[in-house]
């Protein structure tokens, strides 16, 4: 039982670091603030969500992996926030020059 | 009157209770952590309920979780749709700004649809569009491709999460 | 090489470029920025050093706060920056200077090579009078219990700081509301934010106290997170500082300090020593002084970063304003 | 216990960055960062020296993490504080240089125009 559960926790915290591997490619291929942007958001969202679904089965205790659901779910409520913020300001700028 | 006291007290024992559940979570169901978190969490619903008033939205559970699943395929597809075009050697790319026109008045529903669509495949909302104008009353997105079907895809979110945050 | 030397070197090296782009970069918004990222980076440093505790106020307050604080500033200098930066002093005082530095850190390192063997530690002293007051968390049962005293004239110096800051404002402002000096224009995105987010940050930072005595966490953490919810709740616009000569404002200023100093006095009566608590009641009193302090703590921290008051006091009659956060729903 | 001498190490230097930046960058905000640096460095010895006290079941000495997040608060305060003053000084004068005179000349600067 045991092995399966670290199977599944290897799987998918690999699994996440391909995602933030893209997004850090992306943040370095992509050429403007704005597409950077849809890289660093979309990727590593996806990435932190494998990665602690992948911690969850080595949690000590239900508490414990329903902390780290919760730190994925504040991760994404600032993601969602911050990525529209620095898109307007992007935005405005594009306008302004 | 009635309905909207009603309503408001229902808001307050939901609320409480997600923040009281939250406390569990975080501090443990101990004798000592449920009296303290019992009163955490109401003075907790009451800043909520001072931020963002019960009004008339009304949230359903049922659809909620139904919108949930749908999210997470939706974020997996965005993780996906990213990481093909960053690893491409090509680079496929072709961001622009799209206007979406929604008829959906600045509020929770428009800020909860906002955010929502931040996280979906190909898109990020970059603010409301021009006051004055054609456009005057919708929210400009960003694009990785401008080419895909983009307001359709908005639209149908937004017909989904119209199901989950309803006026009554 | 086993991995986890190897992953020390690597976090240890990006701590290491990431300063030294703080200190070269020509842009202060940037140097700030990276300074945050410094900042978090070494929460994780403390972690690899076995210090939960002191890793979650790196996170919250040496960096977050602190970011928040510096970028308004950073923001508001940005006018004749280049003339300033201009007096930069010539290439030989510099490579002075630079000896210099390198001289210290050097002293620092030659320091660090030459501490006796085995380290002298007071940990066998934190575990053999832990039972005294019944907390789990050696850093609380420091700051609480052994070293009291430091933490209560720490809330002493966080309260003159602001008495510092309040001076700092004109006659004619004095007794005013400060002005957030990076107040974001009213936007839909953080409005939202503010709305959801808070209430979750409240149980947060109190559940951060309320754990610490057991576990990592504390009062000036939870505080932290507290004043966070208060900034963000007056960026998205929903609540105004209130004026400073309000009377609840400086209630909450002095409570955890004159909480802290009751509960003092009384172990001189009870148990013959300042700060000393009576056997049996430690852990009470503790989370009592604990729960008055995170009060005091996130007003003052709120207030540190809100700056002195910038406009007079209202006329009698439109006080109502002061009162945070109430705004018609959208 | 090798995380003792690489983050050993790593607080020297940081300190010795810190200490430079506050001496030579004329931007009085500079210099406070530069400060924060190095007191953050300062931080972290003590944080290596409580490691290296670790015993009893603690993975380090309570007692300096303790001071040290004591210290963190105290200069964070500090740092507000002098953030304070140097924006006053801004507004008091139109600049923010700290050379003999330059004060003057900026208040005459803003004066004039």
């Amino acid at each position: 039982m045991s092995v399966l559960l670290d199977l599944v926790t290897i799987v998918m915290v690999s699994a996440g670091m391909v995602f933030f591997l893209a997004g850090t490619v992306g943040l370095l291929r992509f050429p403007d603030t704005l597409t950077r942007l849809h890289a660093l958001t979309k990727a590593d969202n996806i990435g932190l969500g494998l990665v602690v679904i992948g911690l969850v089965p080595q949690a000590g205790s239900l508490r414990d992996g329903l902390k780290l659901l919760c730190v994925w779910l504040l991760v994404l409520l600032a993601s969602a926030t911050v990525s529209q913020l620095v898109a307007q300001a992007a935005r405005r700028e594009g306008d302004s020059s | 009157m009635a309905p909207g006291q009603n309503g408001d007290r229902r808001a307050a024992i939901v609320r409480t209770g997600l923040l009281f559940g939250l406390w569990t979570i975080l501090a443990g169901t101990g004798v000592a952590d449920l009296l303290v978190g019992t009163v955490v969490a109401a003075l907790a619903a009451r800043v909520s309920l001072n931020l963002l008033s019960p009004g008339p939205h009304r949230v359903d559970p049922a659809t909620a979780a139904r919108l949930s699943l749908r999210f997470l395929l939706q974020s997996v597809l965005a993780g996906l749709d990213v990481a093909r075009r960053a690893f491409d050697p090509r680079l496929p790319l072709r961001p622009g700004f799209i206007v979406y026109p929604t008829a959906a008045p600045p509020g929770l529903f428009r800020s909860a649809f906002t955010a929502f669509t931040s996280l979906l495949p190909g898109t990020v909302p970059a603010g409301p569009a021009p006051a004055r104008g054609a456009d005057a009353g919708g929210i400009v997105y960003h694009c990785l491709d401008v080419d895909a079907p983009v307001a359709a895809q908005l639209a149908a979110e937004e017909t989904a999460l119209a199901g989950v945050i309803r006026d009554e | 090489m086993t991995i986890v030397p190897a992953l020390d070197l690597f976090v240890a090296g990006v701590v290491l470029v990431v300063a030294v782009w703080t200190v070269a970069v020509r842009n202060t918004s940037s140097a700030v920025v990276g300074f945050v990222a410094y900042g978090l980076l070494l929460a994780l440093v403390w972690v690899r050093l076995g210090a939960p505790d002191v890793a979650l106020t790196e996170a919250a307050i040496g960096s977050g706060l602190t970011g928040a604080l510096l970028i308004g500033a950073a923001a508001r200098l940005r006018a004749g920056e280049s003339t300033v930066a201009a007096e930069r002093p010539g290439v030989p005082v510099r490579l002075l200077i630079a000896a210099l530095a390198t001289v210290v850190a050097a002293a620092i390192a030659g320091v660090l090579l030459s501490l006796p063997d085995p380290a002298p530690t007071l940990a066998p002293e934190a575990t053999a009078n832990a039972g005294a007051t019944g907390l789990g968390n050696p850093i609380t049962n420091v700051l609480m219990a052994f070293r009291a005293m430091d933490t209560m004239l720490e809330k002493v110096v966080l309260l003159l700081a602001v008495l510092g800051i309040w001076s700092l404002s004109p006659d004619a402002a004095w007794g005013g509301r400060p002005h957030l000096p990076h107040r974001a224009e009213p936007d839909a995105a953080l409005e939202f934010l503010a709305r959801v987010l808070t209430p979750v940050g409240v149980v947060l930072g109190i559940a951060v106290l309320w754990v610490s005595a057991d576990h990592p966490g504390g009062a000036f953490q939870g505080a932290t997170i507290l004043a966070a919810m208060w900034l963000l709740v007056l960026m998205a616009g929903l609540g105004e500082v209130p004026d400073i000569g309000r009377r609840r404002l400086r209630l909450a200023l002095v409570v955890g300090p004159a909480v802290f100093l009751t509960i003092g006095l009384g172990g001189l009566v009870v148990s013959g020593a300042f700060l000393s608590y009576p056997q049996g009641f430690a852990k009470p009193l503790i989370l009592a002084i604990e729960f008055a302090m995170i009060l005091t703590v996130a007003t003052t921290l709120g207030l540190l970063v809100a700056g002195p008051p910038v406009a007079g006091p209202p006329a009698a009659g439109s006080a109502a304003a002061g009162s945070p956060a109430r705004r018609a729903a959208p | 216990m090798s995380e003792v001498l690489v983050f050993g190490l790593c607080a020297a230097v940081v300190a010795g960055l810190g200490l430079y930046g506050a001496i030579v960058d004329p931007r009085p905000l500079r210099k406070i960062l530069g400060f924060n640096l190095l007191g953050s460095g300062v931080f972290l010895f003590f944080g290596v020296v409580a490691r290296r006290g670790a015993a009893a079941g603690f993975p380090g000495d309570p007692v300096p993490q303790a001071l040290v997040i004591t210290g963190i608060v105290v200069a964070f305060s500090a740092t507000a504080l002098a953030v304070t003053l140097l924006l006053r000084f801004f507004e008091t004068t139109g600049s923010s240089s700290l050379r003999d005179g330059a004060a003057a000349d900026g208040a005459r600067d803003t004066a004039e125009s």
